[in-house]
């Protein structure tokens, strides 16, 4: 069966709703306009004014009111029409839900959910166009998710829901509408997704594709566009961006040697500087064969004008260009990776093998990638552990 | 015809006020045209947006002035030269009272490059000379216009800035702040909600406790206006012009209108209203019909010379779309113009470290003092 | 001695209210016991806090509430178990008539283990049971105050919420939101501003248009109340616990109150007003001073009982203030502790990559429905 | 001469406001007051309230005014307090400041300048402890500087005033009091620093530490530190952190092929984060021996008690740590780096270089180093022209 995000959503508030009856609803439209994007539908005729309420247009006061509720035992889902808007509302965000917890050392929980469609729209130009998932993500106390299919939609806001901490669900107002695949797992009203855990959207040995929300869908695009050319994408859908799921990242890179970032918000301290960051500093590092490159929102605000808000966003041919660029600029760097490997071997053995390897240099045959790595890996094992 | 006629003016309600402004004004025979062009301008503007919009020659969100026209008209009609204006996103027939072209704000519209912000803004944020947009943030023009205003003040340029706002603004806090601190520093800041019912589909008693909204300034003196008679509007404009200008700080207004279409284009504006109610005000309260009865009746002008008008007005608006949909896009190059009007960078990052874009500066700016 | 007596109350001055607070309220033995030992015990904890701060065992800010002790003492006097309370960084007096022991104030003002935050939180981030701090954004406790009677009336459990700011805060838009909101939703709230005549060094009317700080809810009810009769205070409190629990919505309070200190301890408190103005304060308004006054002219306890509590109080801070100074900090580890109710990873990073902490879930949550 | 911090931005809005009559300083406590923290001290005496202008504590409604002001042709200095309450108005400051240009496509300038302190003071708790730098820095259309010195602050602040674009200047509330060394020139009434130019605060060719606001400060006590252990670190103080000076510090890693950021703020998408992402994608990623090392704030929000916050913010001994973790694994680094250096070389002499280095493996000479290093920087050339 197939789902659109905008029902899985709906779906998945209806179902938190009756399962447990603190939880309600609040924001702009939510109620008997069906929620500006209809992510609400039906729900107050369901449920009626005193679970899904109607805002007025006042997002520091709505939002601090949402606080105020878990912390007086409700679990709120407070609607920002778009996230744009939670700028009016962030000390809340910040400041009253995500610290208070450990301010009180633990004597005060804020289960709370902020959500709405954040980021890029069409056509809405720079003030209604930008992607919170660097600034959300940035802050501790917080726990930030990020959705891309239906799937993710539902077991996310449903596990966002039931969480008892705060949690920021930055939806893609583009993605509403789409259909996705989706299992009867998936539509069990049981069913909720693990925050912190990134999802191997497809497997792939040649390099790996770390996106989230509406890039999983261009980075999933370049990469059959990829396999045609013999190019296999490993592609990662990061689901969640605070906790970020270093370890799924880690061990696809330490796979694939290579990597690229993908997302639609600015660059500098974006999601995708972050993730170059992790894989500096992680064990992966040694495994790369080429520099990480991030494709990212062009660094100005949005454009209203079709072709530049077009240009203005990464699309599949960025994705594929970074991909290519990596793989012409790969053989060098898997020489000097698998010269690592062997040297750090630390064997009177080395200068043959280097040799040998030298002479193999145009072939790189898989098999002396694998047991370089291995050599490697123990070496470095070894190093930790003295 | 003649060439001026007194008209009463709606009734006015006050807030903190002793006197209203006048109960009668006068129109001459070239404001009465002028107003009238103005009006039916923007209503025809209006209704082509609306078809460029179905047409998807205009994107994302469109949110049409019919049936506010009288507010714009009125207001500008009582500015000076050195008064400003801020306003929200629903600024199209702002645009065009403060200056700009028809044309360039339907190419605005359709983000091409005649556009008054070249394609780059869209329709929610629009500019002119002593005209600051067209914000897509609820309420967050309100402290700005006041922060003009005190800049009014500062230079001693004698102008006022006037700033609009929905009923649905009026409940935002940063509306109470500016509030007070126009009113602690006697700013001549005018700030009027434009009340037309709803913001989006929400009607003003579910989303404001009280909704005279002409007093929630609380200590700040209101007007409560029939905003769809022009020449009411105008006049009280006149008096806030008088006010302001005599260092008795700001005003809030409340000026009552109607918004024909829903919220924006893609809302249908019917769930939360009937369509009678729409009917019975465009049919009792139309802001144009009801100023041509009364320049007709009050012979300043002719039917001949309204009709005339009305082509010309069409004409005007035809060959603006026609050009609207026809002209390119700004070079897609220039998607890093004027991010900075002193850049320090000469690239800009691209989509990949691969594409960096080139700074360029192009455009002249209009509020350089 | 008598058991129980009668007073009257301070003039009270209403806004949108017909009938007032009662003329006359009535004190037990045992209440007059009670206030008297409460309101000493916060200015004995705040003497000693200003000590602490003068001999650096408290650091950063440290907001005293001298003078203004029967505002929290008089309205917690008239909540009952089910109402809750929340404030801004003022929040030592509050802390403790809400249920925190003297000691566990005292080590969370020097970021001791006896800390009711473990130190964690600091002078401005106190809580208790039904009592959600301490927050140290100006005006923010507002509209969270709002919500927490929103979460009263949601549960039936019958409860009202009261949210303190103070005239400097009274200014901030999203007060109004909040206004806005409670009444649309008729929620058990009542707003009340402590007005002590300054916002740091700003006195009241440079940052207010408006200084009724009672009227200032606009379509709110408000009350203006005399902060120095902490039976005043009890009384006014008693009326809103009816009026909100009957359903009929928020109320905008105004407490007259005074600080005696600056700010917080780095203000010496004495630039923007005279130490003339404090003085006839302390002389003639005095909060304790007054209240004693009534007591034992009323009968109801004797110079000698309150001696005593005198004695006892200074011993119970004494105490408290010894176990502050010696008490641990909590270990470095504890750094990472409780940052999140479900953590979701075990380490969390520390300064560099080599020094990852383990987060670890070490509190009983208070707040747990 | 000495300045402090505090003396220093006095001065410059001293300066600046004589300079031109259109710039004048509001925001809370600026005037009767002297400011929260005395940095406008006297300002209000010598220019009354017309230019320094005491504002309610309503920082939406006064940023809104400043923005407008702006508009208006005025050059206002509007002063969060802390940057903790710019929160309440951030919306001004990215959507109504910095956006504006670029939606009127450049009718339209705002000329503002946002500043008070940023980032962790001394036992103020966790909502009064947040440093920005990376939530405004991730935002075209704003310039964000973030001083360290008295120079930094008169020569920055100046400059920020005098650009026709918004300008948020990061103070330190810790650094107000702190003297520094200043120069005749500094001193001048037409100093200003270029915002967008980091400074080499002392050379070394060892590693490149580098830092912004307060951390510089502790990246030079660890460089002097280190000095005395033979490490010659090269310290970099950004400044500006947007536009950031991504030349210097290339650069200053292609000479010292190490590198440790050093930031007071959260980890996550942080200052740090991005200079990992600018290096990896730079020529300078070539040059690493060690994988850049991030020193930052715990990811925590901060507690009050004393030992947690400095356990919370990092410490001279961290950098230290993170240096001499550096220098530890250096050696690999620098053998896998050579090894690239010389096979990339791709000549018949490769094996026997090779070798020759195998051998000296243990000493590392630096003429080798260098040699090698021009190997590949000419190979590298020859790669990009084709
Ligand atoms: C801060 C903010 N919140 C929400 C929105 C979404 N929004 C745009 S217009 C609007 C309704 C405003 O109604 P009103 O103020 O009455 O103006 P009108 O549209 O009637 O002219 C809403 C909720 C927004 N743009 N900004
Ligand atoms: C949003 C915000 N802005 C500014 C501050 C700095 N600040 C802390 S207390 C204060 C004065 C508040 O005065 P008032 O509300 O009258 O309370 P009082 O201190 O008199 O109890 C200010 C400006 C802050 N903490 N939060
Ligand atoms: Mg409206
Ligand atoms: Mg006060």
């Amino acid at each position: 069966t197939q789902m659109t995000v905008r029902d899985a959503l709906n779906s998945a508030l209806d179902e938190e709703m009756e399962h447990d009856e603190n939880v309600f609803l609040m924001g702009e439209e939510v109620a008997q306009y069906d929620g500006a994007y209809k992510v609400s539908r039906g729900l107050w005729k369901k449920y009626g004014d005193k679970r899904v309420i109607d805002t007025p247009i006042t997002e520091s006061g709505f939002a601090g009111i949402a606080v105020g509720a878990a912390m007086g035992g409700l679990r709120p889902v407070c609607e920002f029409m778009t996230f744009n808007f939670s700028m009016q509302a962030i000390d809340h965000v910040i400041n009253s839900a995500s610290k208070t917890f450990y301010m009180s050392a633990g004597l005060i929980h804020v289960p709370i959910v902020f959500r709405g469609p954040n980021g890029a729209a069409a056509g809405v130009g720079a003030q209604h166009s930008q992607c919170f998932g660097a600034w959300y993500s940035h802050c501790p106390g917080l726990k930030v998710v990020s959705p891309y299919s239906s799937e993710d939609a539902r077991g996310l806001l449903k596990a966002a829901i039931r969480d008892p901490d705060p949690v920021v669900v930055l939806e893609n107002e583009i993605l509403y509408g789409q259909p996705f695949d989706i299992s009867e797992e998936a539509l069990s009203k049981d069913f909720v997704l693990p925050i912190g855990k990134a999802k191997i959207e497809r497997s792939g040995q040649h390099i790996t594709l770390v996106a989230h929300s509406r890039a999983v869908m261009l980075a999933l695009e370049a990469a059959n566009a990829l396999a045609g050319e013999g190019v296999e994408c490993e592609v990662i859908n990061l689901r969640s961006l605070r906790p970020l799921d270093e370890a799924t990242i880690i061990d696809s890179v330490m796979k694939t040697r290579n990597l690229v970032t993908v997302e639609q918000g600015w660059p500098q301290s974006g999601i995708g500087s972050e993730i170059c960051a992790r894989i500096v500093e992680s064990p992966a590092f040694h495994y790369l064969e080429s520099p990480v490159v991030r494709v990212t929102g062009v660094d100005v605000p949005m454009p209203y004008a079709k072709s530049l808000e077009l240009a203005c966003i990464p699309q599949q041919h960025d994705v594929v260009k970074a991909v290519k660029k990596i793989r012409c600029s790969r053989r060098r760097w898997l020489t000097a990776t698998l010269a690592l490997w062997l040297l750090t071997a630390q064997t009177t053995a080395n200068v043959s093998v280097v040799q040998t390897y030298i002479k193999l240099e145009g072939v790189i045959p898989q098999g002396t990638v694998r047991a370089a790595r291995e050599v490697c890996t123990r070496e470095l094992a070894m190093e930790r552990r003295s | 015809t003649a060439t001026e006629a007194t008209f009463e003016t709606r009734p006015y309600k006050l807030h903190k006020l002793e006197t209203p402004p006048n109960s009668t004004t006068s129109c001459t025979r070239d404001e009465a045209l002028t107003f009238y062009t103005q009006m039916q301008m923007i209503r025809r503007m209006e209704s082509a947006a609306s078809n460029l919009y179905k047409e998807k020659a205009i994107r994302g969100f469109c949110h049409l002035y019919s049936g506010q026209e009288a507010i714009c008209v009125g207001i500008k009609g009582a500015l000076r030269a050195q008064d400003s204006v801020i306003t929200a996103y629903r600024d199209h027939g702002w645009a065009y009272v403060m200056g700009c072209s028809v044309t360039s704000i339907m190419a605005e519209l359709t983000g091409r490059t005649q556009g008054m912000a070249r394609g780059k803004g869209g329709s929610m944020h629009m500019y002119a000379k002593n005209f600051y947009g067209g914000n897509g943030i609820v309420g967050a023009q309100v402290p700005v216009g006041a922060g003009i205003a005190l800049a009014n003040k500062y230079l001693e340029n004698n102008g006022i800035n006037v700033s609009l706002y929905g009923d649905g603004a009026a409940n935002q806090g940063q509306l109470f702040e500016a509030y007070n601190i126009a009113k602690l520093m006697n700013l001549p800041a005018v700030f009027i909600c434009e009340n037309n019912g709803y913001g989006m589909g929400t009607s003003v008693d579910r989303a404001s406790a009280s909704t005279n909204y002409y007093t929630r300034g609380d200590y700040v003196p209101g007007i409560w206006i029939d905003g769809m008679d022009v020449l009411s509007v105008k006049e009280a404009i006149s008096y806030c012009v008088e006010h302001c200008t005599s260092g008795k700080g700001p005003l809030v207004l409340e000026v009552a209108t109607y918004r024909y279409h829903g919220h924006s284009m893609s809302d249908p504006g019917t769930s939360y209203r009937t369509r009678d109610e729409i009917q019975e005000v465009r049919q009792t309260r139309d802001p144009i019909m009801l100023f041509k009865e009364r320049i007709l009746s009050a012979d300043l002008v002719t039917a001949e010379e309204l009709k005339k008008i009305d082509g010309e007005v069409r004409k005007e608006v035809d060959e603006a779309v026609k050009i609207a949909k026809t002209d390119k896009e700004i070079a897609v190059q220039e998607l890093a113009a004027d991010v900075y009007s002193n850049p320090l960078e000469i690239t800009i990052r691209g989509t990949t470290p691969y594409d960096p874009y080139t700074h360029q500066r192009l455009s002249k700016i209009i509020n350089q003092h």
